[in-house]
Order: structure tokens, then C-alpha cells, then sequence
């Protein structure tokens, strides 16, 4: 019954389903182990892995997702597409997740080029990134950082998913002292954490 | 180092390309991300060590790119602007001996800070197509978007939500920016029936492309109308006439069934 | 490969997907024989028969659902957090509150993709919209517009109260930065009146 009801409870829910939350709903209808549950769900994971729906940790949560070798196919119950995202989008999404908190300034600094606000705005819009506050320097920018949903859309567990980056903070911190970028004091505190969700 | 669909554009860009002065076909800007892109792939084209970049070359090369592209706006203009000057100033800095040295005594290549920057972008630019790669929701993947559960479960209904409401529709409006804003007019439409609309309007003397076009209600009246006015001039019942390269487009009536088929519409 | 297919096309489908459908959807990809399709659904149907989701037919198609043991669990899920409006829904919803009256045919012209009956149910059922009456054209389909209560559960005195469609557009941009600050998810305006029960 546990794994029938915690299959149930990630196919109801409508956003990835957490391990806290999952476990919670359980405990109401009968005491449960944290261990059960994991085992669980680590066992209808591996049952899914080669079925048209899998089971996905994504975004802090569970989910089922269609199969990556059935995209062709399920693309055609839309007429539309999702549109294609550009190469700008792409590097300041991807400088952003790196960098968080990170200002436009900074981005544009990596780029060596303009951030235009559609592209801004656009990841805005596609709730990828957020503003997360000010720096505290002139002009008091927007700091932003990734969203829950950038996590969930690129199918990722966590920004630890991420393709490795130390190589390029070490790049980076040595880029950042050499150059004396717009705000270099406190934009090298950025690099020093780990990004967190 | 990296394979992407700018392919054509750098052998274009590349065909011909020598140490000395090169002779480039025009390239447009629009398919770099900017002055550090211009430069990584002519690094990495050329197979030159980026920790030695030979600034006289590269220099010449960046300048030639920029000099084919002299009417770009003025927004974007400005950062290849500064990265020319910036390789120039390196270039001339490369000629002079070295005498800036750090702490501990070692000189001081006056390309490092580019350096740097160059390899900072291209990690980025790495983990952007890393990033495009990942299979991502609505493209390689769907969920589920409905959920309609066994009948037995009664389900609260969703809460309201203005500020979600107003961004839908804000994401509905610019989806169809470039389609007419107003209602959209399901009727269905013939060429035929356009054809005769074309005509009728052209007796009573000629009329510019764009005229014609101009009252049509939606993209499918837009498309038939066009097809009408392809179909007349293909059976030389119109004449379209241009003056010029993107002067307007006039339409007039053949001079009916006189010994005209002859003439060459010159558009 | 043909039932891992119609697993990913039926969770993905908005609506329960009809046999007819779901062999169009698969030709398209390489040809497949009608009596295949239905003998891999039969297969389907009894392998999820014991899960916690089941594959169901209802309403002249097929559709995933959770297993009826299941239900008292899921009611739990559901308490704990009352639905988020779908974005389709909210789409649908916006067009009929901008356009009214207008039709189903002329949602699904400016969404650019279907509009599915369990959206335009579900918005009756929550009472926003209303049938005005039927158009008269061929087919003399529904005209839809907003309801009282759809002033109510927004918060607004009036239609009057939305933005007109230029300011959105130009706004958007602008207006998506301003959303997304500090919680974007979270929307503080709308928790000021009392939604109804």
C-alpha cells in the first residue's frame, strides 16, 4: 500500500512533490518509516526507468515525467512549439546560476556585451530566475538568482545538478581581480559560496 | 572546441583567413554574442594558444570584422568599439619591453586581464550549451497538466490569482504582437472571392500594394489577399510595378485584353 | 517502444485521449496497426490495474488517474494545498475577461492551441465565467464571459479595473520584474480580500 499511495500522491500532486511533504501526507493514514519511504521510492524509480511516464526528482521534489525518447511524439498534441531559446538567454541563464546573487553589471562583465532587458524580462517571465534584492552600491541593482522553477523546467534535483563549475570559479575569482570589474569587492563574496536553492 | 550552427558563418569568415591582412566576405555581427565571442572563435578557428595570442593578427582580423559591419546600431557598436581599442592598445603594449612586474618580481603580460576574461566567457559559454542540452519541460519532456482523479475525491477548487491572470494575458498579447490585435475574424476566405475583392478595387484605378492589404482583418484575409493578387499578376491580369528597390508596390489592371500579355511585370 | 508511446501521450494529453486520436498521433511517427494499439492499451490497462495510478477510460478516452484506494490519501493532499491555477487556465481565463463574449474557437485562435472542455469546465464550475448565449454563426457556438463572481475572487469592482491590453504590453516587461520581487510565487495583493469558499 505505501507504494501504491505515495505513486498516487505524485501523480495528484501538481507541482514536484517533496520528501517532507510526502512523508507527512503519509503519516496521516498510518505511522511510516523516513527509511520506508525512501526505499520506496528509490525501488518505483528504478520500476519507471524504462517506461514511456519515470518517476523524476526534480526541483526539491518528485514528479512523473514523460520519457525523453518519446518527446517526438507527445510534441504533437501542441500545434505550437516552445520557442527555441536564443544564445544570450542561454549565457546570462547559465551566468546567473553560477553567480547567484548576481547583478546585470556583473553579468554584462562576463559577456562583454550588453544584457538587454528582454532577456532579463524573459527569464523573468519564464519564472527561471528572480529578484532575490538590492546591492547595497550605487544605483542599488537587482541581485537575481535562479527560481524553484528553473530547477523543474531543466530537470534538475538541485543547483548541485549542475555541470561542475570549480574550474571556472577559479577562472573567474582570477578574472575579477585582474580586471577590476564594476563592484570587484563585493562580487568575489559571490564566488566564494556554493549557490544554494 | 565547439561545434554549433554559426558553422557556415565562420567558414565564410574563415575561407581565406591568413596571418597577413585578410580579405573577409561580410559577416554579420548578429550571429556573435559580442566582442569576447568574436574573439574566442577566431582563437579557437585558428588553433591559436590563447595563452599567446598573437595580438597583431588577431588585431587585424577583429578590426576587419568590425570594418564589414560599419552600419550597426549604435548600441551594440559601442562594446566592439572598445574591445578594438583595446587590442590595439595590447598590440602596442606587446612592441615595448615589459616593465610591469608584480610583487614578486615577475613580469606582468599585459594580455593576461583578457586572457582571463576570454576563458571566463568560454566556461560560460560551455555551460550554456551544456545547459541547452538538458532535457528540458515542454520540450523533451511533459507532465501531467490536468488532474481529473478517481471520483471518489472531491477536489477545492483553485484559488484566484490576479497578478497570474494579468501575466497570462500579457504572455497571450505579446505571443500574437506581430498577428492583428483586435478580434480575430474566423471566417473563412476563398481566393477566388479575393480575387474578385482585388479586381473590383483596381477598376477603379491602381492602388499600392499595402492599400490593399491594409483593411484586412486578420492573417488569413492577409494571406488570401496576397494569394489573390499573386494569381492575377501571374495570369497578367494586374500589372505590379516598382520604381525601385523598396519603393512601394503599385498595382494596376492590365489594359484589358489588349496584346499586352507580352509585357513584363518588373517588380 | 509503441506502449512506452501511448503512456507518455496519454499523461501528457489534457484531455482524455480518444482511441482515434491516439492512433493519428502514433502514425505519425511509423505506421501501427489499429488492433496493436488496442491490445498494447488492454496490456496497460491491466498492468497499472493493482497501482496507486491507473490507466481509465472516461469520456470516450483514455486518461491516468489516481487508484480509488488511494482516495482518502489524496483528499489529504489536496486540503493541505488548494490547487494552483493552471497556466492554461489562466490564459483562457484572461482572453474571455478581455474579449467577452467571445467563443471557444476564438480562445483557441488567440492561444494558438485547443482549448480543452475540462478548462472551460472547470471555469464554469468555479463559476468566473458564464455561458452569455450562442453566436450566430454556423454551428452557433457558445458565447463565454466573466462572471460576478469572477470580480469577486479578484478582487475587482469592475472590468473596468483591468489594465486595458496596452498598458499590459508595454508593462510587461516591467510589470514581470515588479511580480517577481522578493517571492514571486507568492502574491501579497490578492491575499487582501477573502476569497470565497
Amino acid at each position: 500500500m505505501l507504494s501504491k499511495n505515495i505513486e498516487a500522491l505524485i501523480l495528484a500532486s501538481d507541482e514536484p512533490l517533496s520528501f517532507d511533504k510526502l512523508r507527512t501526507l503519509l503519516e496521516r493514514v498510518e505511522p511510516v518509516e523516513s527509511s520506508d519511504v525512501r526505499a520506496a521510492l528509490s525501488s518505483l524509480e528504478e520500476y519507471y526507468a524504462d517506461r514511456g511516464i519515470q518517476l523524476k526528482q526534480v526541483g526539491g521534489g518528485w514528479q512523473f515525467r514523460t520519457a525523453p525518447a518519446c518527446a517526438n511524439i507527445v510534441k504533437q498534441l501542441w500545434q505550437t512549439r516552445p520557442p527555441r531559446l536564443s544564445r544570450s538567454m542561454l549565457e546570462t541563464l547559465a551566468i546567473i546560476a553560477y553567480q547567484q546573487p548576481t547583478t546585470r553589471a556583473e553579468i554584462e562583465a562576463l559577456r562583454g556585451i550588453k544584457v538587454s532587458s528582454s532577456i532579463i524580462g524573459g527569464l523573468l517571465e519564464r519564472r527561471w530566475i528572480k529578484v532575490l534584492g538590492r546591492k547595497d552600491v550605487p544605483g542599488r541593482p537587482h541581485l537575481y538568482g535562479t527560481n524553484k522553477k528553473f530547477l523543474e523546467d531543466f530537470g534538475l534535483k538541485s543547483l548541485q545538478d549542475l555541470p561542475d563549475s570549480s574550474q571556472l570559479m577559479e577562472a573567474n575569482i582570477e578574472q575579477q581581480e585582474k580586471l577590476n570589474l564594476p563592484e570587484p569587492t563585493e562580487s568575489t563574496e559571490h564566488n566564494e559560496h556554493e549557490p544554494e536553492a | 572546441m565547439q561545434q554549433t550552427a554559426e558553422n557556415n558563418v565562420e567558414q565564410q569568415m574563415f575561407a581565406g583567413m591568413e596571418t597577413t591582412l585578410p580579405l573577409l566576405p561580410p559577416v554579420q555581427l548578429d550571429s556573435f554574442e559580442g566582442p569576447l565571442d568574436i574573439l574566442l572563435q577566431l582563437i579557437r578557428k585558428q588553433k591559436m594558444d590563447i595563452f599567446d595570442i598573437p595580438m597583431a593578427t588577431i588585431t587585424s582580423q577583429y578590426l576587419a570584422i568590425i570594418d564589414s559591419n560599419k552600419e550597426l546600431n549604435v548600441d551594440m557598436a559601442g562594446e566592439y568599439l572598445v574591445m578594438a581599442s583595446t587590442l590595439m592598445q595590447l598590440k602596442s603594449r606587446m612592441l615595448l619591453p615589459r616593465q610591469e612586474v608584480d610583487e614578486e618580481g615577475n613580469e606582468i603580460d599585459p594580455r593576461d586581464a583578457l586572457v582571463a576574461q576570454l576563458i571566463a566567457y568560454e566556461h560560460y559559454r560551455m555551460l550554456a550549451e551544456e545547459l541547452d542540452e538538458f532535457p528540458r519541460i515542454q520540450r523533451d519532456v511533459f507532465k501531467r497538466s490536468v488532474f481529473p482523479e478517481s471520483e471518489h475525491i472531491e477536489r477545492p477548487l483553485p484559488e484566484a490569482d490576479l497578478e497570474g491572470l494579468l501575466a497570462a494575458f500579457g504572455q497571450v498579447l505579446k505571443r500574437m504582437k506581430s498577428e492583428v490585435l483586435h478580434r480575430v475574424v474566423l471566417e473563412t476566405m476563398t481566393v477566388r472571392e479575393q480575387i474578385q475583392f482585388v479586381t473590383e478595387a483596381l477598376q477603379q484605378g491602381s492602388k499600392q500594394f499595402h492599400e490593399l492589404l491594409h483593411g484586412q482583418q486578420s492573417r488569413e484575409a492577409l494571406v488570401t489577399t496576397f494569394l489573390a493578387i499573386l494569381e492575377l499578376w501571374r495570369q497578367h491580369i494586374i500589372q505590379v510595378i516598382q520604381t525601385q528597390n523598396n519603393a512601394c508596390i503599385t498595382l494596376i489592371l492590365s489594359v484589358s485584353n489588349q496584346t499586352d500579355i507580352g509585357a513584363k511585370p518588373n517588380a
